[in-house]
């Protein structure tokens, strides 16, 4: 048992303050848990833009960026816990995550905010964080999903549907975003012909979709993660005939939709919002092209959203002039709002240039101009995907 | 020529608890040996013993002159010694033939032929051969699990209590089937609570008390001590397991 | 009425077929081994990303390799009960699930660290339903998944009766005691007891990813209606267990049927419920299972 | 010396972690330890303690029930008390059960009781859990906060290890003990089996639901997940069996020592190359699995062994020869 107690405090010990020439930032995300295939973009986001900063000058005087990742598990009892390892034991300035909004709201209500950490996240999107009474500590560059709900109901009404059925899989991130879609839907004057909940994670949907179909829908609305239930209801309502289109939002927006399904059976059928700048747009091009290196795909959920919370807390540090968490955390909405010279994915030395003259800089973000209102929010940019005749996503900016 | 089975000064016990203090005991070939003594005697502990299901302490136990102490007991049935226990002794959910065939699970030879002599010697099973054992009648069920005990004539068969809860009618039925068997050839050693019935089939048997020897003798003998017939043989056998040390051994 | 066919019953068969698979390795263990093992699910997915990178290196079809992904699986499970289950032996139960809880964590954690999280896919694009038996709508991975269940269930019901080691599980698994009086050679069972566990476990999982996808939870999240089959069909009743396989899978796509009105009986929310409900209340009013199991 | 007073208030927060769950590990000795009632619920009169504790002390809040703003001690006493009830029901139809049945049932009970908390959007906010859960002392200035905040677990952690022992040590521990040890001779001894079993798993199940009210307080944050089945339930099983069974200091010691390598071994991980960034918490994991293998193999009577109280003497005399079985029959 000694040897244990030893390994821990060897541990501890090995977790050694900030070395000189070294700024940390925690990278909290849940790597593993229910969502942890979702999770490995974005954590190749935030790692491109830490490589990024760091091949080109690094932070105040030549300073390593160093993200120190943890993991929350998506569970608010492991999201306190790295919050607490990463303030206390890797006494990080600032944070990046932590991924899901349940765990995202134990960590800032628990550790961060009491500990004067800012913190940005770049998944969690649940409308309770824009309540947090957080002291300007608590940002993201992930919008409520109050506003991608909206997106969808309006491009939905303006692509002719009237009629929706709409199923969502039963967890935080899901059931919000369907029930703001089922409101702005039926704002508009469209019809929901059923709403149902499921559960993710079952092998088989096909009682459910049958039940769904019933109502004469022209469609299926549908809210869930590709990896818990999406694929497999997508799936098995073009086996049983029931629906033959459907509308999706970002936790459906992964390539594996197309490569499980077949890009034939999808084509003119697939409607997926994504919140993401306009991809014609410099910024994510400019991200996209760096972000191919990692070998994932650039349109990956939140991948461009963990870029820009690094990126904008690095932006934030240089601001600030120092490693001081209350600097940063004022430095914030300075760098990621107008005015200010434009900075893009990648311009870090620019900024830094710029920065150093005492110039203001305005980050415009891969996932869109990324900038903060007064509880620390970003609206919401947003973009449809279709499929394309290559059999790829075909990315349109939604104005 | 040694005899089959001999236990010397053997002491056993669960963990701790030592429950046997020194036993001697002998079974010659074709004998049968009963065991008798009052509750908490160590009677089903010397069997277990035997068969290697606990830690013996002390002592040694021979098969027909071979040291078997402490052997597991995988190998103690490979070497000739069938057991079977007083409760829970057939698979229930396996056929009345499949329990025999489980009987000769260490041969690699054919168990048919054997099976039909064991159906020989317990007719009624015959008719019942794909029957689950768990739906037999009691008496029965003790006949499939001697049966099975029988499969690969065993050089000795213990049987521990083979007539506990069973009706009278069944329980002489029993005991004609142990002499039968004997008769056959096995050699058996057996504990039995029906102390009278028992010492009346037995060439000889052994009366233990609190983990000890108390008497032995030929079963005849036994049946005519007064001691051991106070203790056992009259109205309340168990509650006399109170009775000290100073009871008296034969002279 | 074709509805209630197509869209509740079958797909009911189909996932009570993988549940039942699997329920026979956790209901053998259980009564043999007497304990609950929550490696199993776990053991699950390993067979089946053993089955994918087969067919990614040989570009066969899932279920032609799967035989082998079968054997490596059994062969690792083996190894792993030598170095994490055989010291237990003789411990109680608890020490037994414990070890096997760690298994799950580390097996799981593999998994992961060489396939990755990222979703898989044994075989792309969907399945319309076979033309020759509209309107019966069966796809061809359905009736491959419900025939090869059928072979298996033969398979292990040969086994278990007309071999000498499946008779000796049967009776291990009755009285592993008397087993052991009666000269059974315990780790022997033990043994063959792994390997029809793991198998039936791969194929279950094969058939899973043949029908959903491939990702390194899909095990675990089998876990607990496989062992709700194998309580419901009696613990170390191998019958028993695919009985209570299908019953289960039937009554969690049942739940959902509009037997009342035009809503779902039961809220699809509800679903995972359903299997646990069936479980506990079968624990409580009849709980040697459907098959006479054994009770503790 | 910054440096330090961040161990210093993460050693606050593993001792906050480790408390919460040492309350949790207290509970199950009671049910497993001293009774063997093999309770795989936990996370479920967890769960009941956690979302009661929340309700009640959170103010007015849409979309789940609230508004009720009770003080906080009241709260965790109403916690500990519904899952005093809930256990009750369950140990009612349950307690009958024997050894893995009863893991089995609690197991699948816990889940829909999850379930529940996740469907029943309107009185829990569903998925999306309750946020903003007063926590006790809070107001207080940093870093007297944190530290009256563990001062409280711990001091609850305390008054449980005392009561516990003094139970143990009494006719009624003793009782129990006999029941785990032989279930017969202690109903042959006139003792109401049933009864002593039924009143285990409520203590227990009460102990757990007062963790779930410390764990929502110190989270602030709860949604179906906290209840997760493998860190509310197999890990506080981990951690008694690591610590001792049937040991308070032990089930103490084990949630305090296992809490650390759960969340310290990740210090560790996270120190490994960057190709394996991600990879790192697998790793991690994995590691957690081999370390309880370890303890499993070369402790597994836990790190602090079962202490017997003597036994109780009118049972004394009749385990003798009942630990004998089938030599005799009664």
């Amino acid at each position: 048992m000694k040897h244990l107690i030893t390994a821990a405090a060897l541990a501890a010990l090995a977790a050694t303050p900030a070395m000189a020439g070294e700024i940390r930032v925690g990278s909290v995300a849940g790597v593993t848990g229910p969502i942890a295939e979702l999770v490995a973009p974005i954590v190749a986001g935030r790692n491109l833009a830490a490589a990024h900063i760091n091949a080109n000058g690094g932070l105040l005087d030549g300073d390593t960026l160093v993200l120190v990742l943890a993991d929350s598990q998506c569970d608010p009892k492991a999201g306190v816990d790295a919050g607490n390892k990463v303030v206390n034991v890797e006494q990080v300035v600032a944070i990046v995550g932590a991924s899901c909004s349940g765990a995202t709201n134990g960590m800032v209500q628990s550790v961060t905010i009491p500990a004067g950490i800012p913190s940005v996240s770049d998944s969690a999107t649940a409308p309770s964080i824009t309540d947090l009474d957080d002291n300007n500590l608590v940002f993201r560059t992930a919008p409520s999903d109050a506003y991608q709900g909206a997106a969808l109901a309006k491009l939905a009404w303006e692509a002719g549907y009237r009629k929706l059925a709409v199923t969502y899989a039963n967890d935080d991130y899901n059931a919000g975003i369907a029930e703001v879609f089922v409101a702005n839907f039926e704002g508009l004057g469209g019809k929901v012909t059923a709403n149902q909940v499921h559960e993710p994670n079952k092998a088989s949907y096909r009682a459910e979709i049958t039940t769904l179909s019933g109502g004469g829908a022209e469609a299926l609305a549908l809210f869930a993660y590709y990896g818990g239930s999406g694929i497999t209801i997508i799936r098995n309502a073009l086996e049983t005939g029931a629906f033959g289109k459907f509308m999706a939002a970002d936790g459906m927006f992964d390539v594996s939709v197309i490569e499980q399904i077949g890009a034939e059976n999808l084509r003119g059928n697939l409607m997926i919002t994504q919140s993401a700048s306009d991809p014609s747009n410099t910024s994510y091009q400019l991200f996209a092209e760096a972000y191919k290196s990692t070998g994932m795909d650039p349109g990956a959920p939140y991948a461009a959203h963990g870029y820009d919370a690094t990126f904008l807390i690095a932006l934030a540090i240089e601001q600030a002039g120092a490693a001081d968490p209350a600097l940063i955390a004022a430095a914030l909405p300075e760098v990621a709002n107008a005015p200010g010279e434009i900075i893009r994915p990648g311009e870090w030395e620019k900024a830094k240039a710029l920065i150093a003259a005492g110039k203001a800089v305005n980050y415009e973000g891969a996932s869109g101009s990324v900038d903060f209102d007064a509880a620390g929010d970003v609206p919401g940019f947003y973009s449809v995907n279709t499929i394309n005749a290559e059999g790829k996503f075909e990315m349109r900016f939604l104005r | 020529m040694s005899a089959m089975l001999e236990l010397d000064a053997i002491s056993a016990g669960y963990g701790e608890t030592e429950i046997l203090h020194g036993i001697d005991l002998h079974v010659e070939r074709g004998e049968i040996v009963v065991i008798i003594g009052p509750n908490g005697a160590g009677k089903t502990t010397a069997m277990k013993a035997i068969f290697g299901l606990l830690n013996i302490t002390a002592g040694a136990i021979r098969l027909a002159g071979e040291e078997i102490t402490n052997t597991p007991p995988q190998q103690v049935v490979t070497r000739g010694v069938a057991f079977v226990p007083q409760s829970a002794n057939v698979f229930v959910s396996l056929t009345v033939e499949e329990n025999l065939e489980m009987g000769a699970y260490v041969s690699r030879d054919d168990p048919a032929p054997r099976i039909e002599e064991i159906f020989e010697l317990f007719p009624p099973l015959r008719e019942k051969r794909r029957q689950a054992a768990g739906l037999l009648s009691g008496g029965q069920r003790q006949m499939v699990a001697m049966g099975k005990a029988l499969m690969l004539h065993p050089k000795i068969l213990l049987l521990d209590e083979p007539t506990a809860g069973l009706s009278p009618k069944y329980r002489s039925e029993i005991f004609r089937i142990v002499q039968d068997i004997n008769a056959a050839g096995a050699t058996i050693l057996m504990v039995e609570q029906n102390a009278k019935q028992a010492l009346m089939v037995a060439h000889r048997g052994y009366v233990l008390v609190d983990g000890e020897n108390r008497h032995s003798g030929t079963g005849r003998a036994l049946l005519d001590d007064d001691e051991v017939a106070r203790m056992f043989l009259g109205a309340s056998g168990g509650a006399s397991g109170k009775n000290d040390g100073n009871g008296g051994r034969p002279a | 009425m074709m509805a209630f066919l197509n869209f509740y019953l079958i797909p009911g068969v189909v996932l009570g077929c993988i549940y039942a698979l699997g329920a026979i390795g956790i209901s053998l263990t259980f009564g043999i081994l007497r304990f609950s093992n929550f490696a199993h699910g776990d053991t699950m997915t390993l067979g089946v990303y053993i089955t994918l990178s087969l067919v990614q290196f040989s570009g066969l079809h899932p279920l032609l390799v799967a035989p082998l992904a079968m054997v490596l699986t059994t062969g690792i499970v083996l190894g792993l009960d030598r170095t994490f289950y055989k010291p237990f032996r003789t411990s109680p139960a608890i020490m037994l699930v414990i070890a096997s809880f760690g298994l799950m964590l580390m097996i799981r954690s593999v998994i992961q660290f060489f396939w990755g999280v990222q979703l898989q896919a044994l075989q792309t694009g969907i399945q319309m339903p076979l033309e020759a038996l509209l309107p019966v709508r069966f796809s061809e991975n359905h009736l491959l998944i419900i025939g090869a269940t059928v072979l298996l269930m033969m398979a292990v019901h040969l086994v278990l009766t007309r071999t000498k080691i499946g008779k000796a599980m049967r009776a291990t698994s009755d009285n592993p005691e008397l087993a052991a009086l009666t000269g059974i050679d315990t780790e022997v069972v033990i043994r063959a007891t792994w390997a029809m566990g793991a198998s039936l476990a791969v194929a279950a999982g094969v058939f899973l990813g043949l029908d959903t996808h491939v990702e390194t939870m899909m095990g675990f999240k089998l876990l607990l209606p496989m062992f709700a089959a194998a309580i419901l069909g009696g613990i170390g009743k191998p019958y028993g267990a695919v009985a209570g396989g299908l019953v289960i899978g039937i009554a969690e796509e049942l739940s959902a049927y509009p037997w009342i009105g035009t809503t779902p009986l039961l809220s699809p929310g509800y679903k995972g419920g359903v299997a646990f409900a069936i479980m506990v209340a079968m624990l409580i009013w009849k709980p040697q299972g459907l098959f006479r199991g054994r009770q503790f | 010396m910054e440096q330090y007073y961040g161990y210093f208030l993460y050693l606050l927060s593993l001792l906050t972690m480790g408390g919460i769950y040492a309350v949790l590990t207290l509970g199950l000795n009671v049910q497993w330890g001293f009774t063997g009632l093999f309770n795989a619920g936990i996370a479920g009169f967890f769960a009941v303690g956690a979302y009661v504790q929340a309700i009640l002390t959170t103010p007015i809040y849409a979309r789940h029930l609230g508004g009720y703003e009770w003080p906080i001690p009241l709260a965790m006493l109403a916690a500990m008390a519904l899952s005093a009830v809930v256990g009750y029901g369950v140990a009612k139809i349950c307690i009958r059960l024997r050894a893995d049945y009863l893991a089995i049932a609690t197991i699948g009970i816990a889940e829909i009781i999850r379930l529940v908390f996740k469907n029943e959007g309107w009185a829990t906010n569903g998925p999306r859990g309750i946020s903003q859960i007063p926590k006790a002392f809070e107001d207080l200035p940093q870093p007297w906060n944190t530290l009256a905040f563990v001062a409280m677990v711990l001091a609850i952690v305390m008054v449980i290890y005392l009561a516990l022992e003094r139970a143990r040590t009494a006719p009624w521990g003793r009782v129990m003990t006999a029941i785990r040890e032989n279930e017969a001779a202690a109903a042959a001894a006139g003792k109401n089996v049933e009864r002593f079993r039924l009143e285990s798993f409520v203590i227990g199940s009460a102990l757990m639901g007062l963790g779930g009210a410390l764990m929502a307080q110190y989270l602030k944050q709860i949604d179906p997940q906290v209840s997760d089945p493998l860190t509310a339930t197999f890990l506080v099983f981990v951690m008694l069996i690591a610590g001792g069974s049937a040991n308070n200091k032990g089930a103490i010691l084990g949630a305090m020592l296992m809490w650390t390598v759960w969340s310290a071994t990740e210090i560790l991980t996270s120190r490994l190359p960057d190709e394996f960034a991600i990879r790192s918490a697998y790793v991690r994991i994995f590691l957690i699995g081999l370390i309880l293998q370890f303890i499993l193999q070369r402790r597994p009577q836990g790190i602090l062994p079962e202490r017997r109280p003597k036994p109780h003497p009118r049972l004394r005399g009749d385990r003798a020869p009942a630990a004998n079985t089938g030599s005799t029959k009664q």
